[in-house]
């Protein structure tokens, strides 16, 4: 009983930090983009500003169930993916409900949110956010080839499909599998510029062009509540792409106070910096038309995928 | 002005084949005057023929005083580099022109505005009613004896001490109580 | 123990300062005074610090700059759209046209007084009114914010008929849908 | 291929794609547009009524506010149309001055349309630098004549006011800082793959259609038609100032785009000519009475090169002190109508705004 206890009490703590974490970087992303745009910028904790007003907005009005319970699908979707994603390696504070095949479940359950989003977009009758929708999917088509074709390339090397073990893979041999499997990686990496949505990508909500796209309708809480959604979403992609190529952080041998701190402080690291990558991509580049951007995923990084592969079964 | 010789040529290419008057302005206007039936043969013949292919302007001026509308299309050579201002003018009561979207798209454009601002009807126009304003019952407003001051008070909220088109000294005058200095007396209105 | 009282005061103190510290402007420029917007946002004068952003709908904005004149045909839609926004919102008046018609006192298609039809918060007088003036004007909302004294919807809630009979006067054919969102 | 539903995009009034505030009514169908239909007049001031109840010269404060983003032009275009009546000789330095002051206008407007150019397409870094530096030109401007945006400056028979003292040093200075500049421009947005991918191919406007549909200025000279009124019916000084006018062929977006980038150098070597060259002497041929002058009767007829392209102002005066009526025609009456409604067809939405920004499109100068 005293296990559980602990576990339900990390899982609070880890959907904190993941919120915590997520709103920060969005905020510190502000700061820096404002900075290379020449200006002073917003303070880094705006977000959770921006956040504490749309949740304190009244929202009057009503777009049917779907619509009212889109944002809720979003938030669910990124916790329980949070859940199977183990924050630190073999860390009791960290629980995750790790199990064999948790790598395979993860790749649809990503997926839940933006189904929920696309239901909940639909049902608000907005002719921008049913485009949105539209332009959101045949995106998700685009970079999940990419980046199942890196996951599949780990899983044939390794044979396994949980991430704990992959983990434990990289932590027993001192490799990451950056070094071992570089064409995934690379693979995984392209894919993630489309998960991010920053600039050329960010075609779904694209405000010259659809105004915001899918989230038109939505303002107030339900927006409040998409974006600590994604932001949670955000942490999540980082730290799966840190568990799998990165080496993940923590020590299974230390879980004292200071070796967990120690741990997440890497991990904070690794995240940041493999987010720069989507950001720094974003500052200097337009955006893609939605049929460019598939051709844009389907050219290299799928080749790098496939490649990965090759290089796995070899 | 010794050198208007394509003006000259333009003028007689012009009037000669329609028999209508017209006279060289200056240097690159030249300007014809003709019925309200003569308009789109010239403009085609212009365009087709003298290579007048690019419609710069059209407008319209309500002679109220002579109870006519004045139209005016303005078209331009880009080879011979000369503006050519065909000029005709309409009844102002029950104003019909021809309408000329066949010879240039955007002539639409201009007919629609004349449509909606001087009440000119031009039949087999595309487009519709509403083109800057909407749900518009009074008078044409571009008309010369719709008076927009007067309908703006009516209709509009007006903040008191906006007066119309006063002098600014004036009012400076009567808020602080002092005179009008010298220097600005200059330019006043009285005078 | 905190009273009921003073809980509510923290709470209120909260929540005004995240939402004068978070303004999200409608894009929607509906004068010449558009002009000077790109101008604030942008690297010199920088409305970001202050917590300012564009918001691309509606639903998600909180201030709605009336950037001068409103054309009749225009004030129909500034209405749909004030009234599609959710509450707390703010108007800013922006240049003279907005306060007494400006140069355009005497034109037969834009309106005069703008408090006539919106509720308005702040007005920033000038045309135009210099990036400097309109981030002061920003400024004046957000101590109006802190003070709780911004209440553009409850008003335009309260006075409904008020503003509905000047803006039935003006705009001639009403066909939009009734304030009940 | 499937056919596919059609839906009904309202793209505006109120909408971030839109440039300023009109409405254009798309038929799409899927990602491609299938008609479009433009719906002007949310600008509406009636500015030539209210022009007809103003003086000769009050006329100005209206004149300015026609097209925002460049309001030089029309007080420019409209001077000449009444010198032309009234035949106002102008001074020699007050025609350098006016070139200058047009030529600065035109930059401002070119860092302007880098912004929305870039920012419809998405990329908003190169929309901050330029607006950013627009700033710059728009200081020039204050210290000149007290306004940032509307100058009213430009009068019949002159200039206003003759130049502050050190002016033109800080107007080179910052030629200087705008000509280093262009090197990042040019590395953010023409030298960008993602850029020239959008650009190129997109938003076409056939060669030996465009005059006929009435496009002016640079999108005429994207399709490799070389036509500006600045050596068409050179005006002020323009003949005495060695420019080129570039023309690109293609008539797409990149083509407008490259136009715009090589205008922006000849600019700057313009306003470097012209200061170089600017005799001393009166720079005002004085109207005498503005509050009472007199304008002879006629009508005159007087275009200028813009940013967007040609502006032309029709001036007809009755011998009175107020204009009898006043016509002005921008290059956005052409581009963001018919021309709109005909290169839209067949394009993807995501390029609709993108479009209208290469146009130069601007509403306030299409209703007035």
């Amino acid at each position: 009983m005293e296990d559980l206890g602990l576990k339900i009490f990390g899982a609070i703590l880890t959907t904190i930090m993941a919120f915590a974490v997520g709103m920060t970087y969005g905020g510190i992303v502000r700061k820096l983009t404002a900075r290379v745009q020449n200006r002073f910028g917003p303070p880094f904790y705006q977000n959770f500003l921006d956040l504490v007003k749309l949740q304190s907005k009244k929202t009057n009005v009503a777009h049917g169930f779907m619509g009212h319970t889109a944002p809720v699908w979003i938030m669910v979707a990124s916790i329980t993916v949070l859940m199977f994603i183990p924050i630190l390696n073999g860390n009791l504070w960290f629980p995750n409900l790790s199990f064999h095949g948790d790598l395979i479940f993860i790749l649809y359950m990503m997926v839940f949110g933006s189904l929920g989003m696309a239901l909940g977009a639909g049902q608000t009758g907005n002719p921008n956010s049913a485009i949105g929708v539209t332009r959101g999917l045949s995106m998700m088509v685009g970079f999940e080839i990419p980046f199942v074709l890196a996951l599949v390339a780990l899983m044939v090397q390794y044979h396994t499909t949980s991430i704990q073990d992959l983990m434990q893979i990289q932590h027993e041999s001192g490799t990451w599998l950056i070094f071992s499997n570089p064409f995934a990686f690379l693979a995984a990496l392209f894919a993630s510029l489309g998960m991010f949505r920053y600039s050329p990508f960010d075609i779904v909500g694209a405000p010259a062009e659809l105004a915001s796209g899918p989230m038109s309708e939505f303002g107030g809480k339900y927006l409040g509540t998409m974006m600590s959604g994604g932001s949670i979403f955000a942490f999540i992609k980082l730290t799966l792409y840190v568990d799998l190529f990165l080496g993940g952080a923590g020590n299974p041998d230390h879980t004292g106070i200071w070796a967990t701190l120690a741990g997440i402080g890497v991990l904070l690291i690794k995240t940041f910096t493999l987010y720069m990558v989507p950001v720094f991509y974003g500052w200097v580049s337009p955006r893609y038309r939605t049929e460019q951007a598939i051709r844009y995923f389907w050219g290299w990084p799928t080749a790098l995928g496939i490649i990965g592969l090759i290089w796995a079964v070899y | 002005m010794t050198d208007l010789i394509k003006e000259q040529k333009l003028l007689e290419n012009v009037t000669n084949p329609f028999k209508i008057k017209g006279r060289v302005i200056r240097n690159r206007r030249v300007e014809v005057f003709c019925d309200k039936e003569t308009v789109s043969s010239v403009l085609l013949y212009a365009k087709t023929q003298l290579g007048y292919i690019h419609l710069a302007h059209m407008t319209c001026i309500d002679w109220i005083d002579e109870n006519k509308f004045e139209l005016i299309y303005t078209i331009w050579s880009p080879v011979e580099k000369v503006h050519l201002f065909v000029k005709t003018k309409i009844d102002r009561e029950n104003p019909v022109m021809e309408n000329i979207d066949k010879i240039w798209d955007q002539a639409n454009t201009y007919e629609r505005e004349m449509r909606e601002m001087f009440g000119i009807e031009f039949p087999g126009l595309i487009g519709e009613h509403d083109f800057a304003l909407e749900d518009w019952d009074e008078m044409p407003p571009m008309r010369k004896d719709f008076d927009t001051h007067q309908y703006a008070e009516q209709t509009y909220y007006n903040r008191p001490g906006r007066e119309d088109a006063k002098d600014v000294r004036e009012t400076l005058v009567e808020r602080s109580g002092t005179e009008v200095p010298d220097f600005a007396k200059k330019y006043s209105r009285e005078r | 123990m905190i009273n009921d009282k003073d809980s509510q005061k923290i709470v209120d103190y909260i929540q005004n300062f995240s939402r004068k510290h978070s303004l999200f402007v409608m894009a929607y420029g509906t004068g010449c005074g558009a002009i000077e917007i790109p101008a604030t946002m942008t690297s010199r004068y920088d409305a970001e610090r202050f917590g300012i952003r564009g918001a691309a709908t509606p639903r998600q904005a909180d201030v709605l700059l009336i950037t001068g004149y409103l054309a009749t045909k225009t004030l129909k839609r500034v209405i749909r759209v004030y009234e599609q926004m959710q509450e707390p919102k703010y108007v800013i008046g922006f240049g003279s046209c907005t306060i007494n018609g400006g140069m355009y006192y005497d034109s037969y298609n834009t309106i005069n007084a703008l408090e006539q039809y919106i509720p308005v918060d702040v007005y920033i007088n000038g045309c135009m009114p210099r990036p400097e003036s309109v981030i002061s004007g920003f400024i004046k909302l957000q101590e109006l914010i802190q003070q709780g004294k911004a209440d553009n919807g409850k008003r335009y809630r309260e006075n409904l008929e008020w503003y509905r009979a000047n803006q039935k006067k003006i705009i001639k054919n009403w066909k939009m849908p009734d304030y009940n969102w | 291929m499937i056919r596919e539903k059609e839906t009904t995009l309202y793209l505006g009034p109120q909408h971030p794609g839109i440039t300023g505030n009109m409405m254009i009514k798309l038929k799409v169908q899927g990602d491609t547009v299938v008609s479009a239909t433009t719906h002007v007049g949310y600008l509406h001031r009636a500015f030539e009524k209210l022009i007809e109840r103003r003086n000769w010269l009050n006329a100005f404060t209206l004149l300015c506010r026609f097209c925002v983003p460049e309001p030089d032009p029309m007080e420019l275009t409209y001077a000449r149309a009444v010198e032309e009546l009234d035949n106002r000789e102008v001074p020699e330095r007050a025609k350098y001055i006016r070139v200058i002051v047009m030529e600065l206008a035109r930059l401002q407007s070119f860092l302007l349309w880098y912004a929305g150019q870039a920012g419809s397409g998405g990329l908003y870094t190169m929309g901050q630098w330029s607006v950013g530096d627009r700033n710059y030109v728009l200081d020039l401007f204050e210290d000149l004549t007290g306004g940032r945006i509307y100058h009213m400056y430009i009068w019949p028979g002159g200039v206003r006011r003759d130049l502050p003292d050190g002016w033109t040093d800080k107007v080179l200075k910052t030629m200087d800082y705008l000509e280093n500049r262009q090197k990042d421009y040019n590395q953010l947005m023409f030298d960008n793959t993602v850029f020239q991918k959008r650009a190129k191919g997109v938003g076409i406007i056939p060669k030996d259609k465009a005059v006929e549909w009435g496009v002016v200025g640079p999108p005429l000279r994207g399709t490799g038609i070389k036509s500006d009124v600045r050596i068409d019916e050179p005006y002020e000084i323009y003949d005495k100032l060695d420019f080129v006018v570039p023309t690109f062929e293609g008539g797409d977006i990149w083509a407008r785009a490259m136009v715009r980038q090589e205008e922006f150098r000849q600019s700057i070597s313009i306003i470097r000519q012209a200061i170089e060259k600017m005799p001393k002497g009166e720079y005002y041929n004085k109207v005498p009475n503005p509050m009472k002058w007199i304008v002879p009767e006629g009508q005159a007829w007087a275009k200028t090169e813009s940013v967007r392209g040609e502006i032309g102002f029709y001036v007809a005066s009755n011998g009175t002190n107020k204009p009898y009526r006043v016509h002005a025609k921008g290059a956005a009456y052409t581009h963001g109508v018919t021309v709109l409604e005909k290169v839209l067809p067949g394009q993807n939405i995501a390029d609709v705004s993108f479009i209208m920004n290469s146009l130069g499109v601007c509403p306030p100068e299409i209703e007035r």
